[in-house]
């Protein structure tokens, strides 16, 4: 068992504090905020990586379509069950396919060690994070987003109900990216923590999915959707307080390994 | 007593299969838990002991 | 104002084994400072205990005489980590790299600025090629041209000779020199052997 | 107060104060689930409406009561290891998790046979049910992500703060889902939400979920002493709590 030190900092202490004496210092920098700076390059960083790998862009939208094909394939053509069925297939295509691009939000900086650069940095971790969040989101969230009405029309969604679709979705996926973000952090050091992920986040995305494709349904029933997506902006407003911390303290466990 | 014998207490009003499954699995996972916390702490106190007398018959030979 | 990193009974535990025990450490300004052991002693442990990455220890870590839990952003401010991986985003241009890491300090810098800081490691004419294009040594230049492009006074370097041609060992090894010199001070840990210099102290673990 | 935190995070102590206090809530689940269980199944009156059947309540109840303190004792364990390093609490907070999905599976399975002669089905999107499947998710998660890193440090860190987000969770899973099913299946029959319980009926209720309580609190002491032989078996006091033990055994043999 190696339990004990060998000549610690005995030998030298001595010595070194007398040429300590000898230099002059460097002078120490006082943390100077910059944290807008900081966020912002972060931002302009993971937005020119992902736009530079386009298909990791494009994947989630192709999962979406995809998923949509399959339903009428496995269920039936006939457009009156399709309608009835529509709001909920959408809802949960979108979900997965968000869910499917979250195991590479941290992958790449943890394994090119410039996840240990930002927890180093001398800004909040919690504001460094969201930036990194708020990408995600803007680049598979919004688009499953805008993507949604086509899929609709293909899956004979009634009218009247795509801008709400759209909507519903464009909130329920920031709440999504925050919550999901928190299982990719933890799972970022481990080996295959893939399917653990999915495993970790999918029963904190209910109450999102509950509210989102509750919405699509009462726009289709006719009924007031304020009161849905009032909640679906409450559940995005708890998380935009929550989220960031817990994502952070999760990168600081994963760190260590 | 809400039952007139015990033929009529098993038989539950006609309710048997579920009464008696519902609370047989409950009975059955709570002496299971009770049972396997047993068998760790006997298997740990078990294997710490075997570790003692191995150092103790070390030190032994050693002297 | 002069730097003080100090460490009092600084013990680590891995799953059941203890890395190290009992370590008191004072680094100051003017100090190289080399943790030397074999493999799986605790050097990557420790520089990650030093430059406040690891939470899992006892003893207590002062930076400048206060506890470092207050003093966190201050020391972050001052603070250069190298570890292993240099760091460096392959999708990005070495200018962008460098950029990021400005930006992430808090300050926006220049460009040129920064294609000085990249001549200095050797690697003009490389500014604008992805990163993924570079050889590993290049990398690592990219990640030590941080060591020029945003001064800091304490260097915490793990590995930092990894994959770089002897010519660049030489002009490292000179850096730390004039980093020390200049009232910098350096932690490091390396397979090289350093060239002995009043500044250097050795700390060797295990 | 902080002199009692810290004498309670020491592993040492709790094992020689669970030992003391391991015995009385064993003798007090024994009591009460026995008086419990006879009372509930053969002295109290049967429901007006379900019969006999409705004597599953009293497992149902009080395993769902369980599942959901559990995990909220997990969480608040998680919190007290995370804020003060008390490793006593994660230890706690580890062997808590199976217990509480086992319980989680009991709510659940005697709800689905609770189902057949009520609604004439083994599974029904009931709002208690789904939320019970939900929770269950949550523990599976929980246990899956310890189980996943192989430094116990970060498997104890990370499942601290996944029990912390899924305790801020639940409620708003729970008023979801009750909000799901009163849209989708308005004014339907309930399981257990009845006007008015008479005494008899509900008063060994009560009896039954004080003793799934003390089940828990004298399984918890016992697998966390265990849990701490475990992890501190290298430790002098373990070593010497053992030797103690050892010197007897060859005494015994000698004989």
């Amino acid at each position: 068992m190696h339990s004990s030190l060998h000549g610690a900092s005995n030998s030298g202490s001595s010595q070194s504090s007398e040429t300590a004496q000898q230099v002059s210092a460097v002078p120490l920098r006082e943390h100077n905020g910059g944290l807008m700076t900081a966020v912002k390059a972060t931002l302009v960083r993971d937005l020119t990586l992902l736009l530079r790998r386009r298909g990791e862009v494009l994947n989630p939208l192709v999962f979406f379509a995809l998923v949509i094909t399959l339903f009428p394939i496995a269920i039936s053509p006939d457009p009156e069950l399709l309608a009835v069925i529509a709001p909920g297939l959408l809802w949960v295509a979108a979900l997965l396919a968000a869910l499917l691009s979250l195991d590479s939000l941290f992958r790449s900086d943890y394994d090119d060690g410039s996840l240990e650069q930002l927890l180093l940095a001398p800004q909040p971790l919690a504001a460094l994070s969201l930036a990194k969040v708020a990408v995600h989101w803007l680049l598979t969230g919004l688009p499953l987003a805008l993507m949604a009405p086509i899929l609709g029309i293909m899956l004979a969604l009634p009218a009247g109900s795509y801008a709400v679709l759209a909507l519903s979705l464009a909130l329920g996926t920031a709440s999504l990216s925050l919550i999901g973000a928190i299982g990719a952090a933890l799972t970022v050091g481990l080996a295959r923590g893939g399917v653990l992920l999915s495993l970790l986040v999918l029963p904190l995305y209910i109450p999102v999915l509950i509210f989102g494709a509750g919405a699509v349904q009462a726009a289709i029933f006719g009924e007031g959707v304020s009161a849905h997506l009032a909640i679906l902006g409450a559940l995005l407003a708890a998380s935009l307080m929550l989220a960031p911390w817990a994502i952070a303290a999760s990168l600081r466990i994963s760190i260590n390994g | 007593m809400a039952f007139d014998s015990f033929s009529e207490f098993l038989a539950m009003g006609g309710h048997a299969p579920y009464v008696w499954s519902a609370w047989g699995v409950t009975a059955l996972l709570l002496l299971a838990t009770v049972w396997h916390a047993r068998a760790e702490q006997r298997q740990l106190i078990k294997g710490l002991k075997r570790r003692a007398r191995r150092a103790n018959s070390a030190r032994g030979n050693a002297q | 104002m002069s730097l003080c990193l100090q460490a009092r009974q600084l013990a680590c535990e891995r799953d059941d084994r203890w890395l190290f025990q009992g370590l008191d450490l004072e680094v100051r300004n003017g100090e190289i400072v080399r943790i030397e052991g074999p493999n799986g002693s605790g050097k990557t442990s420790l520089l990650k205990i030093l430059s406040g990455q690891l939470s899992d220890y006892q003893g207590e870590l002062f930076w400048n005489g206060a506890a470092m839990n207050e003093a966190r952003e201050h020391f972050l401010a001052n603070l250069l980590y190298l570890g292993h991986a240099p760091g460096i985003k392959s999708g990005l241009s070495p200018l962008e790299n460098l950029a990021w890491y400005q930006a992430l300090s808090g300050e926006s810098g220049n460009e040129d600025q920064r294609l000085e800081a990249l001549e200095q490691v050797g690697l003009a004419g490389f500014e604008d090629v992805p990163a993924g294009q570079l050889s590993a040594g290049q990398q690592r230049r990219v990640a030590l041209a941080r060591l020029t492009l945003t001064p800091r006074a304490l260097w915490v370097l793990d590995e930092p000779f990894t994959a770089i041609d002897r010519h660049g060992v030489v002009d490292l090894e000179r850096q730390l020199v004039a980093h020390a010199q200049a009232g910098g001070c350096v932690l490091v840990t390396t397979h090289h052997e350093l060239t002995a210099s009043p500044l250097l102290r050795r700390i060797s673990l295990g | 107060m902080w002199a009692f935190i810290h004498k309670l995070g020491s592993p040492k102590w709790f094992y020689g104060i669970s030992a003391k206090l391991q015995p009385w809530f064993w003798a007090a689940a024994a009591l009460l689930i026995v008086t419990g269980s006879l009372w509930g199944l053969a002295f109290a009156p049967a429901d007006y409406q379900q019969g006999n059947s409705f004597r599953i309540i009293y497992v149902h109840v009080p395993a769902a009561f369980l599942a959901q303190s559990i995990f909220i004792a997990m969480a608040v364990s998680g919190l007290v290891f995370m804020v003060w390093k008390i490793k006593v609490a994660d230890m706690a907070a580890a062997v808590m998790a199976p217990l509480g999905a086992a319980m989680t599976f009991v709510a659940l399975f005697s709800g689905a046979v609770w189902g057949v002669p009520t609604w004439g089905t083994w599974w029904m999107w009931d709002a208690r049910l789904t939320s019970m499947l939900i929770l269950l998710f949550l523990y599976l998660g929980v246990i899956a992500l310890r189980g996943a890193f192989t430094s116990r440090d970060s498997a104890s860190r990370a499942a601290s703060v996944l029990a912390m987000v899924g305790v801020i969770n639940i409620p708003i899973i729970k008023y979801s889902v009750d909000w799901w099913y009163t849209l989708h299946q308005p004014a339907s029959f309930t399981l257990t939400s009845r006007p008015a319980m008479p005494t008899e009926m509900w008063l060994p209720l009560v009896i039954m979920v004080l003793g799934f309580y003390c089940f828990f609190i004298a399984l918890t002491l016992m697998r966390t002493r265990s849990e701490i032989l475990r992890r501190e078996a290298n430790k002098h006091w373990v070593q010497e709590l053992v030797a103690g033990q050892v010197v007897k055994v060859p005494a015994e043999e000698a004989r």
